[in-house]
Parts: structure tokens; sequence; C-alpha cells
């Protein structure tokens, strides 16, 4: 095999992709990572810590985020899709649509002057639409590359024909309105898909009345809420009145375990949940937490555990039950009502805040990219996996990590991303 | 202690099969106002427990349904609650065993006059101050003959008198 | 290097608000210009981002610094980045320095940010003071054997051998056993497929027909010696001493069931462990109308607090193999909370219900108990005591750590977690490495784990091996023990006391030599020796006596 | 196909001031419905249903054929009728045995099912001419607060009913706004009322509707509107008893949301005998004059 095609595109650049390539690229193999964003980083970005050790999540990501831009053996091709492959294992060609940046990567030292006087206000997809941010941005603070990306579908100049007044503040010069989308083509060996996961808009579950009561919210929305680097800058208050909430209810399995929904149990919530507990227990030791669960799923390394200690440290009471409805007094409080199993008496509770561990489903366009790939999804989307080779897909040559085959933790994702850099290693390097 | 009756639990199920999926959430509790303001006195949740482990000497209270269905459009793995309560109900007339009285009385008003609600004649005059037309019910005899085929009065014990 | 030389910058780091929030970072930033040697001093929002770094190679330039401290978070996950960072720049790694504002002050002052301000100025000043005495050091290089020793030969150790070979590296796969296999060799069907376990054991014949594979069977680990890039382990097999070199070790030791004895009036006939059972549904000799299975038996309790993550699925396989070989067999299932993460394993979960298998939901203070001629369990969902008759009761006994994990963990200087599973560097971002470099772990070792993820694990740990033995040389640790031959009197103190052995004596001289490859630094050695002849590089007695001094310990 | 009214037994029996509403409004519209004749109890889904599944089957199909037999499809103006005789359909329609075995019955009054009928809650049908009653209204219910009871049967189960959103209905709201009143959002709108429950148990049906009513009264309604003749009983009838049992004072006035319509419409209030209420309208009248 030509030196050219040991090779590998990784495709999505989560903490998945990023330890794929890193793996790979540390092996001595060359990567073409492609993301989609303009920053890699994933979801793990947007999490403020993580179970169980409760590391500061973008802390032990960012390290990572840095090492992946500055490896000699990996590319990074932002803002970049997947249109194409033609080939055979071992001999991919793949195209790839690269949109423009409007800035030039080389110029940008990320000072912020575009941001400050850019006049658009854009829902922050990144802070789940909990605040604005400008046409030109940056998803987040410590997002690689650390350079400015302009939206287009927002930007007055591209909309209106008007403003450019991030060009006329750009002491660089590094704002290029004249920038095209590209096509390229990339020759590889093997491909990894890594493209993560979305979250199930509880909406449509009326009777939890998220949408209409402003005092329910997601847990990833939670997340940002709470993080340092969110938008109430990590002191936590409730939506409706900005008052400090001390009764939190966390419901588990929320579009998840419900064939009506999702059928699958999304295997990160029974822990995160609490983890979120903990993390709002830290920051006011007032706080109490109710977790609304089925089943307690906590089968990893020391995670029975630290549902344990959630328990006896962190106040937090675990609820054998599933919500089906959520009311609102006249102080929009959410009330909640379950049945105590112990009991079996049906009761109704009121908290200031309640959290909806929604379920992590298919990103909206894996059907799309399994299409291009030639790889089977399964019936809800997933990336079809090999039940004894997780990594493998159903095409040789092609595999999988991460939640794009099944909703996973960091951990798991992060193993899953080390096995799938052996597979496709096992393609670019065998005798 | 109860012993679990597997023939009877087996029972229930080929009645309804979506029975077996039940992992006992308790949705269905959580969103039944009759166990709501019966504070669970009665409980769908326990009723499908109870008919999964097919313990018949158990007897809840099955006529408290309201069958406004909430519980079926809540659960998650839909379990067609209302449908099974409403076979159990079924089976415990069945089995002559008693039930209320008022569901006596519809049936015989059904019986007799083709309606749940006689038309009486104070109703039929008002009908027609607000110029409504006429009602004309069913056919008894006809109805008669088809209740026999189905058996309805044996089923019922229509002549025994409930409590 | 004069005093008039050293010209210090010193980054101070936000962090978001982990340390913004809390302590006044504009006057740290102005007190830091006050001390001596510092000739630039400025904060980021966060130093880790590439903004960050970027600002520390163009200042190491603009200002011509030859030391740089940056005080922020922990050394211990961000040390690497900044240092390698000096080295773009052109300053040796060495001379960079890591004041921990945010673990050690920020977050535990949270309430008190004028003593935590205070507090942040102490730890920088003894930075400075520190960095002022900063030496370059130089990383040694080592060659790299390219080949990979695995041991343990059940599907984790057999799959991550097959892996390693496929990719062309040289693999010595060690078994303890007479046969490849492990605890798969004694199953029936595997799920979520509910094919044949002998399916999944065909990877044995790839492995031992593999020309890049040298598999050792009923073989014992005499020694381990070594370090990354250069292991040797010296086995025995039939009574010969054989001696394996490789760059890279992976442990897939696996685990094994508990045992029954003892639990639920365990009697090996009619209340037997859930791997027996795999034996009689192997055998096709189940003919019985009421089976029970126990979950949990032995553990999530006080002795084994931990959930085994795979017996819930076990207990499912083989109940809905009982219910299709014969639909009218009662099988009861008492559990505590159903395990069956995912899309396929809850997809089962749902199939088995379907089914009919009954599930009964249990409380560990009130567990079941086995009478005569019926199991009585109080059922949580029921608020009340339930019996049933039995002709089988199965109990599904977790997976516990090897016994030998112990000595095999201190043979490869690795540590184990408190049930005596092999502890990893880092749970959430190395969960297959260990602490020390070169060695990995997969499987049941690590943790209970099922075939699809003992497979999945065993990949990663190739791919982790991989990244050691395609190197022909690796970089090691620079801050290392050197010591002093004239003051060393050969007391070995340091020889027993170092955790990586690290250390030996030198016969000729009678003075010890430490190898500089395996030293990783802890500076244990040099505390202990009574004769002060270990200079620990990085952690010299004058930096640190510096640090104390200006501190205000010394006089 | 055109509609014939299926009046079921609660309006014909006890409440006709509801269909007078009903047939006054559907020909003010120009929406033609016909009568048909010799129809049975249909029969109620939360009476005769829960005695014998096979008798539900069979009346409910024999009705069925009546409307066959003359080609019409079923236009009910009550929300239990609806239910029932869309279940009968959706079994027979889909499980050909069960759809024989009740033929069998059938044959012995000559009939037989076929399932080529459509049926129709009137609600539903009201919805599907909102623009029209839009435009018709003269005397829009301006500032009157009305809370919406959708009630059960007009919705659930979902997936027979095939309607409105079962967890969050929203065409009663939309009619409602349509008469120019303000529909209000209040906590247990999804709730029953309580009515069927009275069968085997007074109190507990009454508290069903107590903590209704708190619900609707501290979301600041005028009125209670709703579409099905058993929800109407039970709002209508029970308030005085609610209010001696619980020391409450309730006293809401209750409409069929075609009685809303009509007086939108401005249909004359002597031809909808609005005097049988038992809680008087007398107020709400006098607030939307």
């Amino acid at each position: 095999m030509g030196e050219n095609l040991k090779r590998v595109m990784v495709i999505g650049g989560g903490i998945a992709g990023i330890q794929a390539s890193l793996d790979l690229a540390e092996r001595g193999i060359k990567v073409e990572l492609i993301e989609k964003n303009a920053c890699i980083g994933g979801r793990m970005a947007q999490l403020d810590k993580t179970f169980p050790t409760n590391d500061c999540s973008i802390c032990i990501l960012a390290p990572k985020l840095a090492e992946c831009f500055r490896h000699p053996n990996i590319t990074l091709h932002t803002l970049s899709e997947v249109k194409n492959l033609s080939g055979q294992p071992g001999n991919f060609n793949v195209k790839i649509f690269k949109k423009a940046r409007y800035v030039k990567a080389d110029e940008c030292i990320n000072c912020g002057q575009c941001i400050e006087k850019c006049p658009m206000r854009v829902d922050d997809e990144f802070d789940m639409k909990l605040r604005k941010r400008r046409a030109i941005y940056i998803d987040y603070v410590q997002g690689v590359p650390s350079i400015m990306t302009i939206d287009k579908k927002n930007c007055l100049f591209f909309t209106k024909n008007a403003c450019r007044i991030c060009e006329k503040v750009c002491e660089r010069e590094a704002i290029d309105f004249d920038q095209k989308d590209e096509e390229m083509e990339l020759n590889v060996g093997s491909i990894i898909v890594a493209i993560g996961y979305d979250i199930f808009d509880p909406k449509s579950l009326e009777s939890l009345g998220y949408g209409r009561y402003p005092n329910v919210v997601t847990a990833l929305e939670f997340e940002r809420l709470i993080c340092a680097s969110g938008p109430l800058g990590g002191h936590l208050t409730r939506p409706s009145d900005k008052n400090e909430p001390k009764k939190l209810a966390f419901l588990n399995c929320v579009g998840s375990r419900d064939i009506k929904n999702n059928p699958y149990c999304s295997s990160c919530c029974c822990m995160y949940t609490t983890k979120e507990a903990m993390i709002a227990y830290e920051h006011d030791n007032e706080i109490e937490t109710s977790v609304f669960y089925i089943d307690l799923r906590a089968a990893g390394k020391g995670f029975r555990e630290y549902i344990q200690r959630g328990e006896n440290d962190y106040s937090i009471t675990y609820i054998k039950g599933k919500v089906a409805k959520i009311l609102e007094d006249n102080q929009r409080n959410p009330l909640i009502i379950y049945e105590d199993i112990n009991t079996s008496q049906v009761k109704q509770l009121k908290f200031d805040l309640v959290i909806l561990a929604t379920t992590m489903i298919p990103k909206k366009d894996a059907g799309e990219l399994a299409k291009i790939l030639g790889i089977k999804i399964d019936d809800f989307n997933f990336f079809k996996a090999n039940s004894y080779q997780p990594q493998k897909s159903s095409k040789e040559g092609i595999f999988l990590c991460g939640a794009c085959r099944e909703p996973m933790d960091i951990p798991n994702s992060v193993i899953d991303a080390s096995g799938a850099a052996a597979k496709a290693a096992e393609i670019v390097m065998r005798g | 202690m109860q012993m679990v009756d597997f023939e009877f639990r087996n029972e229930l199920i080929k009645e309804d099969f979506s029975l077996n999926y039940c992992y006992q959430c308790g949705t269905c509790s959580s969103s039944c106002p009759v166990a709501f303001v019966t504070k669970g006195e009665f409980n769908p949740r326990k009723i499908i427990e109870q008919s999964l482990l097919g313990l018949k000497d158990q007897k809840p209270n099955v006529w408290l349904c309201c069958t406004c269905q909430m519980c079926v459009e809540e659960c998650p793995q839909k379990v067609f609650l209302t449908e099974i309560f409403e076979k159990i109900k079924n089976k415990i007339v069945l089995l002559g065993e008693p039930y209320p009285k008022t569901f006596k009385m519809q049936a015989k008003s059904i019986i007799e006059n083709g309606l749940a609600i006689p038309l009486t004649q104070p109703i039929i005059r008002r009908r027609d101050q607000l110029g409504l037309p006429k009602v004309e019910s069913a056919n008894i005899k006809e109805l008669k003959k088809l209740l026999d085929a189905t058996d309805f009065e044996k089923k019922i014990k229509i002549h025994e008198v409930s409590k | 290097m004069s005093d008039e030389d050293i010209r210090i910058g010193v980054f101070i780091c936000h962090c978001g608000t982990n340390i913004g929030g809390v302590l006044d970072i504009s006057e740290l930033t102005e007190y830091t210009k006050t001390l001596p040697n510092v000739v630039y001093s400025a904060a980021n929002l966060y130093t880790c981002s590439e903004v960050g770094l970027s600002e520390i190679r163009e200042n190491i330039k603009e200002y011509n610094l030859n030391r740089v401290i940056v005080a922020s978070c922990s050394p211990r996950t961000h040390e690497p980045l900044f240092r390698s960072t000096c080295q773009e720049a052109g300053l040796n790694p060495y001379l960079f320095e890591m004041v921990n504002i945010r673990d050690q002050d920020s977050w535990v002052h949270m309430k008190e940010p004028e003593k935590g301000t205070e507090k942040a100025k102490d730890l920088i000043r003894m930075g400075v003071y520190k960095a002022a005495l900063l030496e370059s050091l130089e990383k040694m290089q080592v060659s790299v054997t390219p080949s990979a020793i695995v041991i343990g030969g059940g599907i984790a150790g057999m799959n991550a051998t097959l892996n390693l070979a496929n990719q062309n590296f040289k693999v010595s796969l060690i078994e303890r056993d007479s046969e490849l296999g492990g605890l798969i060799r004694h199953l029936n069907k595997v799920y979520p497929t509910n094919e044949d376990a002998s399916n999944i054991l065909e990877t044995r014949n790839l492995v031992e027909s593999h020309k890049k594979i040298d598999v050792y069977k009923s073989a014992v680990i005499e020694k381990i010696e070594g370090y990354v890039g250069n292991f040797k382990v010296i086995i025995l097999q039939n009574k010969k001493t054989i001696e394996i070199e490789a760059g890279a070790i992976i442990v897939a030791t696996g685990a094994k069931a508990l045992s029954p004895e003892g639990y639920y009036n365990y009697n090996g006939k009619t209340i037997i462990s859930q791997l027996e059972l795999e034996g009689l549904l192997k055998e096709n000799t189940i003919n019985t109308k009421n089976i029970t299975m126990i979950q949990c038996v032995g553990c999530r309790n006080e002795e084994r607090k931990y959930c085994s993550n795979i017996c819930c699925m076990t207990a499912l396989k083989n109940a809905i193999l009982i219910k299709e070989r014969n639909p009218n067999t009662n099988v009861n299932i008492i559990f505590r909370d159903i395990q069956t993460q995912g899309v396929a394993y809850e997809g089962y979960y749902r199939r088995a219900r379907e089914m009919g298998i009954l599930f009964i939901k249990y409380l560990p203070e009130k567990p079941p108990i086995i009478k005569k001629d019926r199991i009585e369990v109080y059922n949580e969902f029921m608020n009340q005591v339930i019996g049933f008759p039995y002709d089988l009761v199965v109990l599904s006994m977790p997976l516990v750590a090897n016994e030998d994990s112990e000595q095999l963990a201190k043979m490869l200087k690795v540590p184990l977690e408190e049930n005596h599973f092999f502890l990893e560097a880092h749970v959430k971002l190395r969960p297959v490495d260990f602490a020390t470099d070169g060695v990995y772990v997969c499987g049941s070792a690590h943790w209970p784990a099922d075939i699809s993820e003992a497979i999945s694990q065993s990949n990663a740990a190739a791919s982790r091996a991989s990244t050691i033995i395609s190197k022909k040389m690796l970089e090691v640790e620079g801050s290392t023990a050197e010591v002093s031959t004239d003051l060393c009197v050969g007391c070995e103190a340091c020889i027993k006391i170092c955790p990586y052995s690290a250390i030996s004596k030198d016969e000729e001289t009678d003075t010890v030599v430490v190898n500089k490859v395996v030293c990783k630094g802890c500076g244990v050695c040099g505390a202990s020796c009574p004769q002060n002849a270990i200079t620990i590089h990085h952690f010299t007695s004058d930096q640190i006596i510096a640090e104390i001094v200006t501190y205000g310990g010394g006089d | 196909m055109s509609y014939s009214y299926f009046l079921g037994c609660v309006i014909p029996g006890r409440l006709p001031f509801l269909e007078a509403s009903a047939r006054r409004i559907f020909e003010k519209i120009g929406f033609k419905v016909g009568d048909q004749a010799k129809c049975s109890c249909c029969p109620d889904p939360t009476g005769a249903a829960q005695l014998d599944h096979e008798t539900f089957l069979a009346l409910g199909a024999r009705n069925l054929c009546l409307f066959e037999e003359s080609n019409n499809n079923i236009l009910s103006l009550c929300s239990g009728c609806t239910e029932s005789l869309k279940t009968v359909k959706h079994i027979l329609d889909n499980d050909d045995e069960k759809k024989k075995e009740i033929n069998l019955k059938l044959k012995v009054i000559g009939k037989t099912y076929k399932g080529d009928i459509d049926i129709k809650h009137f609600a539903e049908v009201l919805y599907e001419n909102i623009e029209k009653i839009k435009e018709k209204v003269k005397k829009p219910l301006k500032d009157l607060k009305v809370a919406g009871h959708p009630g059960c049967h007009y919705l659930r189960p979902s997936e027979i009913i095939n309607w409105d959103d079962p967890l969050n209905p929203k065409t009663l709201d939309e009619l409602i706004e349509a008469t120019g009143a303000d529909p209000v959002e209040y906590n247990l709108k999804n709730d029953c009322c309580g009515n069927p429950v009275e069968k085997s148990d007074k109190d507990i049906s009454l508290s069903i509707l107590e903590s209704k009513l708190k619900s609707m009264k501290e979301a600041g309604a005028d009125c209670i509107t709703c579409v099905c003749p058993a929800c109407y009983q039970q709002f209508d009838f029970n308030q005085r008893e609610i209010n001696k049992i619980f020391n409450t004072d309730y006293n809401f006035p209750v409409f069929y949301i075609t009685e809303l319509i009509a007086l939108a419409l401005g249909i004359d209030t002597e031809k909808l005998g609005l005097n049988s209420h038992r809680i008087k309208v007398n107020d709400i009248l006098q607030k939307i004059a």
C-alpha cells in the first residue's frame, strides 16, 4: 500500500473523533479530520462537568483539542461535510464540501474586536439558544481552531449587502468576504464515522409542559445554565424569575424506553442526572434534589458507588417512578404528580426547577451520510454496528465510534474511538 | 402471602397481550385522575402488576376506572390499560361476581327501551317546544333477538339481585 | 546563568469563571509585575486555548523570556501542553513552571475571595522564586521493541492480539490455561444475537494460525522487567523458562464468577448458578416447569458495592432460551434494577417481557426466601409478600477479580481499585491506559464486561499499545532522580522504597544507580536518602527551599 | 355521502336543548344533516361495554348497519357515542375474524356490517367549518373567559379517535376563539370530568369534578364549555352538591360549544332553550349582550 493510503478519514470532531484521530496520528498514520461545525469539541465541550470524577469537562478536553490542532499527522477540515464516496477499502476517494469561513485562518488572532462590533444577534446553538451570539463568532471561547467564522445566513453583508463593520474593525485584515465554498477530494485507506448525536426535543411530550413552562428545562440546557462559561456565568437561577432554585427534580427516561418515541435506553441519563444534581449541590448546599427513575442504571466502573454518594452526601433522593404529568402553580413553580411506590399513593410535589433527561437520538443527517457512505442504519437511524465487533460498520473499511452507533457515555466513546482507530489501522497497515 | 397463579396470569395475558410489556414505571398512576383523588386507592399500576402476577384472590376495584384513557396515551410501553380493565370487568361479570348495580340498571333499560335513558313524556313535550323532530327508537324485538344471540342477559345475570 | 539574565513571564488564567469568578485577576497581574525577574505578566481568559498558547509563544519571543509560569489549573492535566508550547517557542520545556491557583485556591476558597487572592499571590510568588532556579533538562530517547505481549487468552486478549498482529506487529499471547478462550468456553449462547458461543471462539483459530503471533499456553508469568518500549516478561512453560521482549503489554486476564457456595442454600442441583445453567442448556438437559432466577446475588451489598454489569443480560438470555425451547415453562426473574443500556439490550429486555417472562423487583433488605415448596419474596410493586413454586433456582453471581490480580499488578507496577479490578489512568479519558506507560488493560480485568464490551476495549487497548510500538524511539521524562556517587553509602533504602523499581545497586562501586527511563521523578528516594545523596531534577532542594523561604517558612 | 345525526341516549332523553343548538348552527352554516331512525344506545362505552364486549360490538355494529343501509355517514352529538362507534368500526375493520363473528350475530336480524361509512364527532365537523363560522359570527362573545373541557372520549384513545392531540388538544379552544371568546389555559384541562365513575362511586366522581372546577377557577374562567352530554351533566348538575360537600362556591354556567356558537351567530336565545340549564346563564348573556 502506498504511503499516501496510510491515511484515515475521521468524520466528526467530538471527543470520539478526536480520540480516534490522536491515536491514529500517534500510531504514525495520517488523519483527515472532518468537522461540520466551525470548531471541534462536540457535545463534551458543552458539558459543565463529567461523571464519575466530576472533572471540569472543557478542562480535560481542551488539551486534546490543542493536541489535535497541532499534531503534524492530523489535518483539520472544519465547516466541512462529506458529499460523495467512491473506491474500495484501502483506497477510498472522498469528496468533501467545505464552506467558506470568510475569515482568513492565518490572520485571525481571535481578538474579539469584530464580535464586539457586529450588530446582529443570533440564537447561540452552543449555549442551547439560551443566549445570543453575533453573526461573526466562535462556537465557544476555548474553541479550536480559535478563529472567527462568519455565519452567512445571518450576516448583514450577505443578507442585505450592508454593514461590513467586522472588516473595518479587524486590524489584521482577516475578514475576507470573497472566500468561496470549496470542493476537494481526499484519498484515504479507511474511514471512521464519529458524528455523535442529537437531543430529543421534549416539546412533543405535551404533558411535561416543556416549552410552555419556563422552569422546565432539558439536561443539556441545565449544563449550560450551571456552567461557569454559560449564559448565567455559573450562577444558577431559574428562567422564570431569576431566583435561586432550591428544590430540583430530574426526570429520567424523557423520550427514551418509550416505544412511542425512542424505545431504547439512552444509557447515560441515570448517571448524568446524578452528576448535575451533585454540581447543583456544590453550587448551593441548600439545594435538594429528587431524581425520578424507572431502573437506576449504573453498571459502569464506580457508578453504583457514585449514586450512593449522591444519596449520602448531596441531598439527592431517588424516587422510583416515571412522571406522566407536570403542572404549574401561579408562581410558575412546576408541580410534579407522581406515584410514591412505597405507599402506592399518588402525590403532588412542588419544585423550583425541573430538568428533563432527554434522550440521545441519532444526528438529523445520519441517514443521509449512511447513504453517501453506503453503510447500514438500524431501525432508529443509528449506524448499524456488528454485534461482536462493535466498531465495524456494515461495510468493510468503514468504522464507527461513539454515540452515532448507540447512546453511550464519554469513557465508552473514548474506548470506542481507540477501538475504531485500531480497526482502521488494521486496514491501512496490514502486511 | 399470595401465591402467583400462573394459569390465571396466562389467561389474562391471552386476553390482552400488551399486559406483558409493563415494566412498572408508574406513568399510569401518575396520569390517573382517579388515583390522584383517591390517593392511590385506585391504582392502575398495581392492577396491572396484580394481573401479571395472577393474584387471583385479590379483587381490585376495577370499576373505579373512569375510562379516560390518559394512562393508555401516556404509557411508554403501549399497555392498553383501559382495555385490560374492561376485560377484567367482563370476566368478573361472566363469573357472576358482584358488580355495581348502576351498570345493571343501564343494561336493563337498553334491553327494555333500546336506550340507556328512555324518552319520557315531559321530554317529548320539551322536544316539541324546541321544534325538534320525533325520536323513533329501535325495534325492541329486533334488539332482543340480537341480545339473545350474544347471550347478554345470561352473561350479565340480569335477573339476579345485586348488592 | 546569573540573576540578571533571568526573564520570567507569568500568564494568569481566568479559566472562565473557575478562577476569574473568585480571585481578583487584575490585582494578581499587577502584583506579579512587582516580583523579581518578572518581565511580563498578563491574564488570559483560557490560557490553554489556542489564543492563550499563541500568546505564550509570541511573548517568549517578544520579551525574550527564558522562564515561563502559568498560574492556572492542575499540572496533572495541563503541564504537558504548556511545556510543549514553550518548546515550540524554542524554550527548554523544563524552564516552565505551573502554579495551581484553581484546584488549590479558587475552588476551595470560593466563599472567601479576598483571602483566596492573597493565597494566590503567595502561590505565584513561590512559583516565581522556584522558576528562577529552574534548569534545562533533556528528555532521554529510548529505542522501542516493535512487538507486544498480551496477558490472558480470553476473548479480550485474543482479539487484542489479533488486531495488533493484523497491524503487522509481532505479538506474544500468554495464557495460564491449557487452551485459549477463557470464560466463553463455558457459555452456551451469546447475547444479543443468541448464536452459539462457539462462533465467537472461532477467533482462536485465527490467533493460533497467525504467523505474527506466538501463543504460550499453560504459561505462568514469573517476572516482568523493563519499561515502556522495552519490557521483558519471563514465563514458565512446561518447566521451561522463556524470556519474551516487547514494547508494550496488554493486560486481559479477565475475571471469574463468584462462587455460589453459601448463597441461598445453593446445592448445585435445584439451586444452581447462572454459569451452571449455561452448562445445562448446552447439554439440553433442562426439563422443569418453574424456574426462578435471582439477580445481584453477592453484590450491590456492603461487601461488594458494585453492579456486575453483565448479569441482567445473561439472565435475560437464558430466560429467553428456556422460553423458546418450551413456552409453557414459567420463568421468573427476581431483580433490583434491570441493566439493559442502549439500543439492542433494551430491545432484548422488551422481547423477554413479550415472551411472558415474569419480572419481580425485590429490595436488598427483603431478599427472597427459598422455602421447601416455594420462593417467597416481598414485592415492592405490590407492597406485599408473594410466593411461587419452583423446581429450579438460578443464582446470578457477579464477576469478581481474579485472586492473582494483585500479584500481576505488583509485577507490572500498576494499581488495583478497591474491588481488585485493575485501575486505569483516568476513568474518563484514559479508560484503557495505566498510569505506567506502555501497559494497557481491557475486558473484565478492568471491570465486568460482556463480549461486545470486551472486544471493543481490546481493540482500544491494541490501539493504545500501537501508539508506542509503532515508534522507533520514545522520549521519556527528563525530570528524574540522580545519585551522587560521592555521597551515596549504598544503604539501599531508596531501592526498597522506589515504587517503579527504577533503582539498583552497582555492585562494583557499592553505590546505587537510577534507571532514568523507568524513573518517574516522584521523589520518594530523595526524601528517604539519609545521606542527601539524591537530587530530584526539577524538584531540587534549592528550588523547594526557595519556595518555602519566600512563603515565609524558612530563615 | 351525506351525514345523519346519531343522537344517542342522553341528549334526546335528557338534554334536548343541546340538540336544538346543534341543529340551529348546522342549518346556519349550511351543513345539511339528516335524521336516522331506529338507533339504539351506541352502547355506552363506560357502561354496557364494561359488562360484555361482544354485546358492545353487536349493538354498535347494528347501529352502523342502519347508517350503511340508508347510505349516510354518522354525525354524533356525543363524545361517548363517537368513541363507541369508532371503536366498533376500528375493531371490525381491522379484525376479520371478529367481523365474521359479529356478522354471524347480526345475521339473526338480517343485517351485515360492511364498514363503508364514516363517523364524525359534531365538533370535528364544526372545526372543519371554522372559517365559515367565523364569517357568520354576528355577536362576538368579547371578553368572555371560557374554560374549554375537551373531555376524554372526544380525544382518546387517539389511535381510534384519530383526531386532535390527545394530550394537548387545541380544536375546542380554537372553536371558542372563533366565537370571539377567550379560551383560558388551566392545569387540569385535559383531565376527566369524573362522570363515568359516578356509576361506581359518586364521591370519587365529585372529587375529580372538584379538582377540575378548582383549576378552572384559579385560571379565572367565567363559564365552562364542553362537547359531550355526559360531561355537560357532570358540570351543570353537580356544582351545587360540590359546594355543599367541599364548602365552595362554584357557579359556572355550562355551555355546549354549539350553544356558544349559536350565541355568537346571533341565533335567538328563545330557540336554544337556555332556560333549561341548571346553573343560570343570565349573567353571561348580559355580559355578552
